[in-house]
């Protein structure tokens, strides 16, 4: 194994010896609401590419400036040193209580939390049930990678049947646990939910439809109709035990078979008009 | 006898385990021992460390400051560690992955190529094994027999056939630093 | 293919993507979300400790998958029109790399 | 001139939220403290303030939380059971350097208890219910005129120090009808550069945290909040004094047991015993510094609380030994009579000898 | 003989529940504290006994309540954050007089803080983080041994007073491995009349409740606490006391800073300074007594903590002016090196003269 | 008006002069499980028919020494005043909770909670959820009545649209507040949940009713296949600002719009096989 | 019916009712469950200060309806063969109640 | 002039408006007041009862335990009240409800039927309105003059029509006391 001693600008440089730089054009850079330093989450995993995702649809919108986020206790509780925007970071479980005391403030800025599976499922689904049930104007983004990430592995309220955890080490038994929580579905019942749709970002395809996803859910806080809901498929390939590319394929193989893809909820043609 | 040691290196490099198995090591010889880990998972990606004392007598404080000795694995570990052991301590480090080592010196600092030797003993895993053999022969603050017997006991039955090349890294270790022949 | 990095294909658009190896975690997403094949993991590793991404531009179509999947967000893609696009855009220490992968010594 | 009105402690403390331009009211009913949601859900909307019944108190702390983060004046009201479950929200408005008013009106626990006032809650308000190193600025009301005028004193303390203020009411206090007269206020102008509200291209993101990850870090944070309880104890201890010039013997109380020990001064002074009243009106900042030049001139001090004696804790190390401190206090939303404190005191003086 | 083990804190935590007989444990995950309920996950249903992830740190507590109100050994254990969300579940818990065990490993605060160690819950485990007048024995671990011992000993206490006990670690001893001895138990038969398992005609009704509307009843009710605690103050204070017999100067520190005060008085001994070290193991009680007893023949006493200065005020009103009471603590998860404190305590001889 | 002293053990009779007592069968009396004291309820309130109803099921099955009741902080706080079992009273929303602790240590116990709308569904809705998602083994009584009851008339989750409460004297704004929400719909979604019911108790063939619901439920915790959610709509004429003879109209007029009434998740004929 | 109380009619079977009017509550339910109208209530009031429900059992059939629709359990209904059942049961002072209030003097 | 007084009877009885209005009447005269209701739902269906405290000077404890004038509306209230009526002091109740009075001697105690005065004046809620008259005409603490404005003011306008029939009230109230002429 060989050491490189590198500085931290280090490019791995793309230019051509024999073609100038600038007649090449760029077609996809990160997003410059990124703050340009390195993550702290391990490799491959999705909170990475989702907060790229957010992002760019806020560059894209231009509401950097009526932008507020709300992160959560998870592993993406350090969201707010990634994304150039003004954040809060909430108590474990209660992003959409606090979203809620932003919005109905500043009902005319973009409010989005971000959490995770516990964070959302477990100890927060109250207040996630409640933000939801008023319609409020907000988006939940909600990662969901069915275990406790940050602590280390611990079953979620999502963790698929017979799957290992830290705290189900012989495989959720759903006659013990239950069945994993359908977020999702269970929050389309509810009036006040307005767009509702679960993604995944393992491939580049359900990248293009995740950010497509979050597109519509900025745009559609400008309705005042009610709260959006992404529910993202993620990761954790290091409690899934997993190598970031044996974690797309868990996704494609397992994941979905219980949280299946695509809309739950969509806004009818007449919902659309403000 | 008290001994002050710190483990430190990046999170996959088995800091925390040369820590604890030195630690059965020292239970096997009823020695007193205490083992502390830096924690959390919020430090994932970055450095992790544990300080392992083992004593003759009670063991006041298990978080110190001041080392004995400093086994470090990567260069930040280096770079944050090295001031911190006492006068005539020992600074052991890893000089794969370490290229700017301590300019200290009134310490003992002494680098050991551990992970191009386990590449070349095809297991990775056993370089903080090599690193262990190597502390031990400059410090032998407990043997090898005990650390073969802690690491009989902590194995679940079905690695136990894993002991053979545990022993042959400690050995290497040794060897490392004998043909060194720093002392 | 075996011995030989995949080498420019005739196509419409050419790409080329550079990467922000200091900020890679070699968790290789980008490199099977390449269907060229242009992107492989270094021998060598970054200060963090990691293998990073290295690219073989000749093959590069410039789709942009390997940048959407790529979670830390450290890859940029080019684009150009073919007429532009030489027939190797691929520096010489990095083909050597790849070439000792696809071709060990 | 200000009206004069008859009012609730709680109506009073509503319609002082609106005057002190509380933009934002979120809560959940329990008694004996509903009025104010009620009559927020009344009047505020008029104003066009947001007031919310949430979904717990849980919620209510961290509505109040994120409203406050965006650098608005929020508060929430609720009683004992209901302030236990802030606990957490409490600690991270602290952390984060959140402004922002809360209400306790205490009634007698533990657990579910009773809804008769009590000042069980001394402790929790005073030494942080909540985990880790932190302080409320605890205002402690003894009429109904003081519910409405620490609206105002709160939120003006919460923005100054950007710390979260308790006012630690009670019961009786909360439902009592008495005089109130709602001074002339001017809302300070915003002035929160810190606030969520949307980032500019002129500034750096704003982000509103208690997460230090890093113990340096977290430790520089720390040692700014106590740079700031120091401050706050320095400028901000507030209290009343009746009767102390005199005194031999000195009654220390806060909120309605400070009301019922001022009748009983009243009668003991009649029985030509010389006894003063001292009135914590900050709870912290605690009065330690006064008590103890007190101390100095006083034969014992007797400290009279609604419960199991929390508030002497304070006096003692207020006084440091100097003179005794004794306790009385009743339980379970029971209150001594005026009658009761003076036969105490008479006990205590025998008890004491002519010291 | 028991056998010896090289454990975490956590874990000689979890097995000594087991072997204590701790029939359910209910917990939430939380840094640096998971290993218990991992551990527990693990080893408990293979003695038949019942543990669960509850949803929530709120719904833990209450699961508690639930399983002691029907006559169980039952235990939680949490860190910083999540204890804070206990706080009303704790407080029902104390008012129904259900005996169980509670944990805090605590971490720095406040809000989110850090994960690393801290003393900054002293305030909110000893005087009651919940509302209403109650207490709970509060036992304080310094060594992983502890860890272990003090799970038989909260259990046992809990059932003698029909009280809540939380054991107050923090994040280093809980973290750290030493070697532990699990000494013999024997479980004590199940004898609580009092438990809800369904009613037989042979007997009235039984119900846990913390409710008691009117206030008279509720006051009675309260004395019957207050003498609870009366008792406990006066049979359960425990402390350790290293060096004290010829100590000029007395550390008085409790869990992890009192390992790191043990090291410093090594040091300071070494340089000739007549140091000893107090270590309080039940933080309720508090050994006032003693401390008091020991400031007659001491010139000061230095309280050395993790967090800004808690247990200082019971160290102060122990001694109740006799002699001075310092403070030295780091903040924010760091942790003073022996060298400091001996450093801190040089500087306070200094300054204190010869006193 | 004319003031009668009475006696507390005084008793309309309804002997007949002509005919000896003997001669006629009891045949409903109050079921011996109650405490024979007077419930501190308002006239009409549905809590106190309701616990009667409870008792009859205990009282007829035999199973007073098995069963285990939680209490809520609501109106019916004092129910282990009325009902002569054990009994636990639990903080406010958390009966699900405490009943998990209770049942889960004594799997063969009956084990129920007795809940308002604003314990179960409103600060209690996340031990709800995850109690029934688990599947406990218990019985949940979800008293709706639309209101706080206990604090004097606050809105509720369950408060109808445009109805008037203290806390929306306008009458509840839906689009401020989002709709009501419907309970026994929602957690039926849940595959925990193995028996969910509405009923309500303001006409005696829906008392006949509920108390067969109450029945039924009671005996499916014996087949241990998850959670009975028994809803009733109840009243609060003291809060509706009505008599109670009002209050059972406005249960048929307006409630059951809402909240219509009948089975919503019905055990299969093999799901009753234990 | 104005000016009467319902008489017995005659039927299968016969009921009565016995009220704890003390622990009634004059809520109402059960007259208007009451198909028979056999209930009312009492000018008086109770120890509680409630008018309290009272019965003509003259025209009750036992059908348990105003028992089960009785929030507070005070209603206890017993039945009889028709031939068993007198032409009245009501006691003659609850008699005197009701007819004072269905034809007020 | 300290006037403390309980009023106290069963939730429906108008208790706690009798004592607001006469507070409200202290306040029109400028006098110290203070009000202080047993509160709860949980009492529901209990009885209710209020302190109001009427002085020159500030008032110093609103909740006390010994009073100058008890009015009490049943007989639980009689049975709570009656001995804490301080000596010499008046207990007023309604003598439709209560039947059992105090029989204390050495303070004044007064039934007067306003129940059925009420049922007569085809107003059962005004109950409380004859006996606030009653009360005054023993105890003059304010104008009924003071009760009408206060009256005025608290009531909304649309309710100002009642404010004749509460008048007749308070008149009816004092008229009662007279004729019973124990002063
Ligand atoms: C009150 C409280 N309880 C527990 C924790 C510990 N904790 C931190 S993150 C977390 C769960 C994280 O899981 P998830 O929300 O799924 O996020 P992920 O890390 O998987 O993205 C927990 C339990 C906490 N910080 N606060
Ligand atoms: C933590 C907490 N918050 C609030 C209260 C006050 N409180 C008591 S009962 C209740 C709501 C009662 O409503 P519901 O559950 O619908 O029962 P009901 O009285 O209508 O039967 C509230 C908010 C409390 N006791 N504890
Ligand atoms: S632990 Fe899992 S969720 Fe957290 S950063 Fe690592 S991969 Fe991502
Ligand atoms: S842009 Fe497309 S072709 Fe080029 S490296 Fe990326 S994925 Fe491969
Ligand atoms: S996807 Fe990104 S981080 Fe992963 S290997 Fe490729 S360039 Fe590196
Ligand atoms: S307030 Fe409502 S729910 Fe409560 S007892 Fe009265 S009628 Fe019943
Ligand atoms: S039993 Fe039937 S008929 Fe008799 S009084 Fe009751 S409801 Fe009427
Ligand atoms: S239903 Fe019961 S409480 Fe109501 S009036 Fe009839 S007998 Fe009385
Ligand atoms: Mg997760
Ligand atoms: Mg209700």
């Amino acid at each position: 194994m060989e050491t490189v001693e590198l500085t931290s600008s280090d490019v791995m440089p793309a230019v051509a010896p024999a073609c100038k730089q600038e007649e090449f054009e760029m077609v996809y850079h990160r997003p410059a609401t990124m703050v340009d330093v390195s993550m702290h989450y391990c490799p491959g995993c999705a909170h990475s590419l989702v907060h790229k995702l957010i992002m760019e649809v806020v560059d894209e919108m231009g509401i950097q400036d009526k932008t507020v986020g709300v992160a959560p206790v998870g592993c993406s509780v350090f969201a707010y040193d990634y994304m150039n925007i003004d954040m809060q970071e909430a108590a474990h479980g209660r992003a959409c209580a606090v979203a809620t005391g932003i919005k109905r403030l500043m009902p005319d800025k973009y409010v989005f939390t971000y959490q995770g599976d516990g964070d959302l499922a477990a100890i927060g689904i109250a207040e996630t049930l409640h933000a939801i049930n008023r319609g409020e104007n907000i988006l939940i983004v909600f990662m969901n990678n069915a275990v406790y990430g940050m602590t280390s592995g611990q079953m979620a309220p999502t963790t698929l049947p017979g799957m290992k955890t830290t705290t189900s080490p012989d495989g959720r038994d759903v006659s013990f646990y239950g069945a994993p929580i359908k977020v999702s579905e269970l929050m389309s019942a509810l009036p006040g939910s307005f767009y509702v749709t679960r993604q995944a970002v393992n491939h580049a395809n359900g990248v293009r439809k995740t950010k497509k996803a979050l597109e519509n859910a900025f745009k559609y806080q400008q309705l005042h109709k009610g709260t959006c809901l992404v529910e993202i498929i993620g990761n954790c390939p290091s409690n899934w035990k997993m190598t970031p590319v044996e974690a797309a394929a868990f996704v494609d193989d397992e994941m979905v078979k219980t949280f299946p893809l695509g809309d739950i909820k969509v806004p009818k043609a007449e919902d659309l008009k403000p | 006898m008290l001994e002050e040691l710190i483990v430190a290196g990046f999170g996959g490099q088995g800091v925390l385990s040369l820590g604890m198995t030195l630690a059965y090591a020292g239970m096997v010889e009823e020695k007193e021992i205490s083992w502390m880990p830096s924690y959390g998972p919020e430090m994932r990606g970055g450095t992790a460390n544990c300080i392992t004392i083992i004593s003759d007598n009670k063991i006041s404080s298990p978080i110190i400051s001041q080392f004995d000795s400093a086994i470090v694995l990567n260069q930040p570990s280096m770079d944050k560690f090295a001031p911190r052991v006492k006068r005539g301590g020992l600074l052991l480090y890893e000089s794969a992955n370490i290229l700017k080592p301590s300019t200290r010196t009134d310490i003992d600092i002494i680098g050991i190529p551990a992970a191009t030797e386990a590449l070349q003993m095809k297991n990775a895993k056993i370089m903080n094994m090599i690193v262990l053999g190597a502390y031990l022969h400059l410090k032998p603050v407990v043997k090898i027999d005990s650390i073969l017997e802690a690491l009989k006991k902590v194995l679940p039955e079905k690695y136990h056939h894993l002991l053979e090349i545990n022993h042959q890294a400690l050995m290497k270790g040794s060897e490392l630093v004998h043909e060194l022949a720093v002392f | 293919m075996e011995g030989q990095i995949p080498a420019a294909k005739a196509r419409k658009v050419w790409g080329k993507v550079e990467i922000d190896i200091q900020k890679c975690k070699g968790c290789e997403l980008c490199t099977i979300a390449c269907k060229e094949q242009v992107l492989t993991l270094s021998n060598s590793i970054n200060i963090k400790g990691y293998r990073y991404a290295i690219a073989n531009n000749d093959a590069c179509t410039g789709c942009v998958n390997c940048a959407l999947v790529c979670p830390d967000a450290v890859i940029t893609v080019y684009r150009t029109r073919p007429s532009k696009k030489p027939a190797d855009i691929t520096p010489p220490d990095i083909r050597e790399q790849l070439l000792s992968m696809v071709a060990p010594k | 001139m200000a009206e004069t009105k008859l009012m609730k402690g709680n109506e009073a403390m509503a319609e002082a939220a609106i005057l002190a331009g509380c933009d934002a009211y979120f809560g959940y009913p329990i008694t004996p403290q509903s009025e104010v949601l009620e009559y927020l859900a009344r009047e505020m909307p008029k104003h066009g303030r947001v007031v919310m019944q949430a979904e717990s108190e849980v919620a209510s702390i961290n509505m109040v939380y994120g409203a406050a983060g965006a650098g608005f004046r929020a508060m929430t009201s609720s009683s004992s059971p209901g302030i236990s479950l802030m606990q957490e929200g409490i600690s991270y408005l602290a952390g984060a350097e959140l402004p922002c008013l809360i209400v306790n009106v205490n009634r007698a626990g533990p657990g579910l208890g009773t809804i008769q006032p009590g000042q069980g809650d001394y402790f929790q308000s005073t030494k942080g219910g909540g985990h880790g190193d932190y302080r409320l600025i605890v205002l402690a009301p003894s009429s109904v005129q003081e519910m409405a005028d620490f609206v105002y004193l709160g939120f003006d303390l919460a923005d100054k120090y950007r710390n979260p203020v308790l006012m630690l009411s009670d019961g009786a206090i909360g439902q009592m009808m008495e005089k109130v007269t709602f001074h002339p206020y001017t809302v300070p102008e915003k002035n929160k550069p810190w606030a969520t509200v949307g980032k500019p291209e002129t500034r750096e993101r704003n982000y509103i945290t208690s997460l230090f990850i890093q113990p340096e870090r977290m430790e520089v944070h720390n040692q700014k909040l106590e740079a700031k309880f120091k401050q706050i104890r320095e400028n901000e201890v507030r209290f009343e004094e009746i009767n102390t010039d005199d005194a031999e013997y000195i009654f220390v109380a806060y909120g309605l047991s400070a009301r019922i020990c001022q009748k009983a001064m009243d009668l003991a002074r009649e029985k030509g015993i010389k006894v003063g009243l001292f009135r914590p009106i900050t709870l912290f900042p605690y009065p330690y510094q006064r008590l103890n030049e007190l101390a100095d001139k006083t034969k014992f001090m007797l400290s009279v609380e609604l419960n199991s004696g929390q508030m002497v804790e304070d006096v003692r190390l207020g006084v440091n030994g100097k003179i005794p401190v004794e306790f009385f206090g009743r339980l379970g939303g029971m209150l001594p009579t005026p009658e009761d404190i003076v036969h105490q005191l008479e006990t205590l003086m025998q008890h004491h000898g002519n010291r």
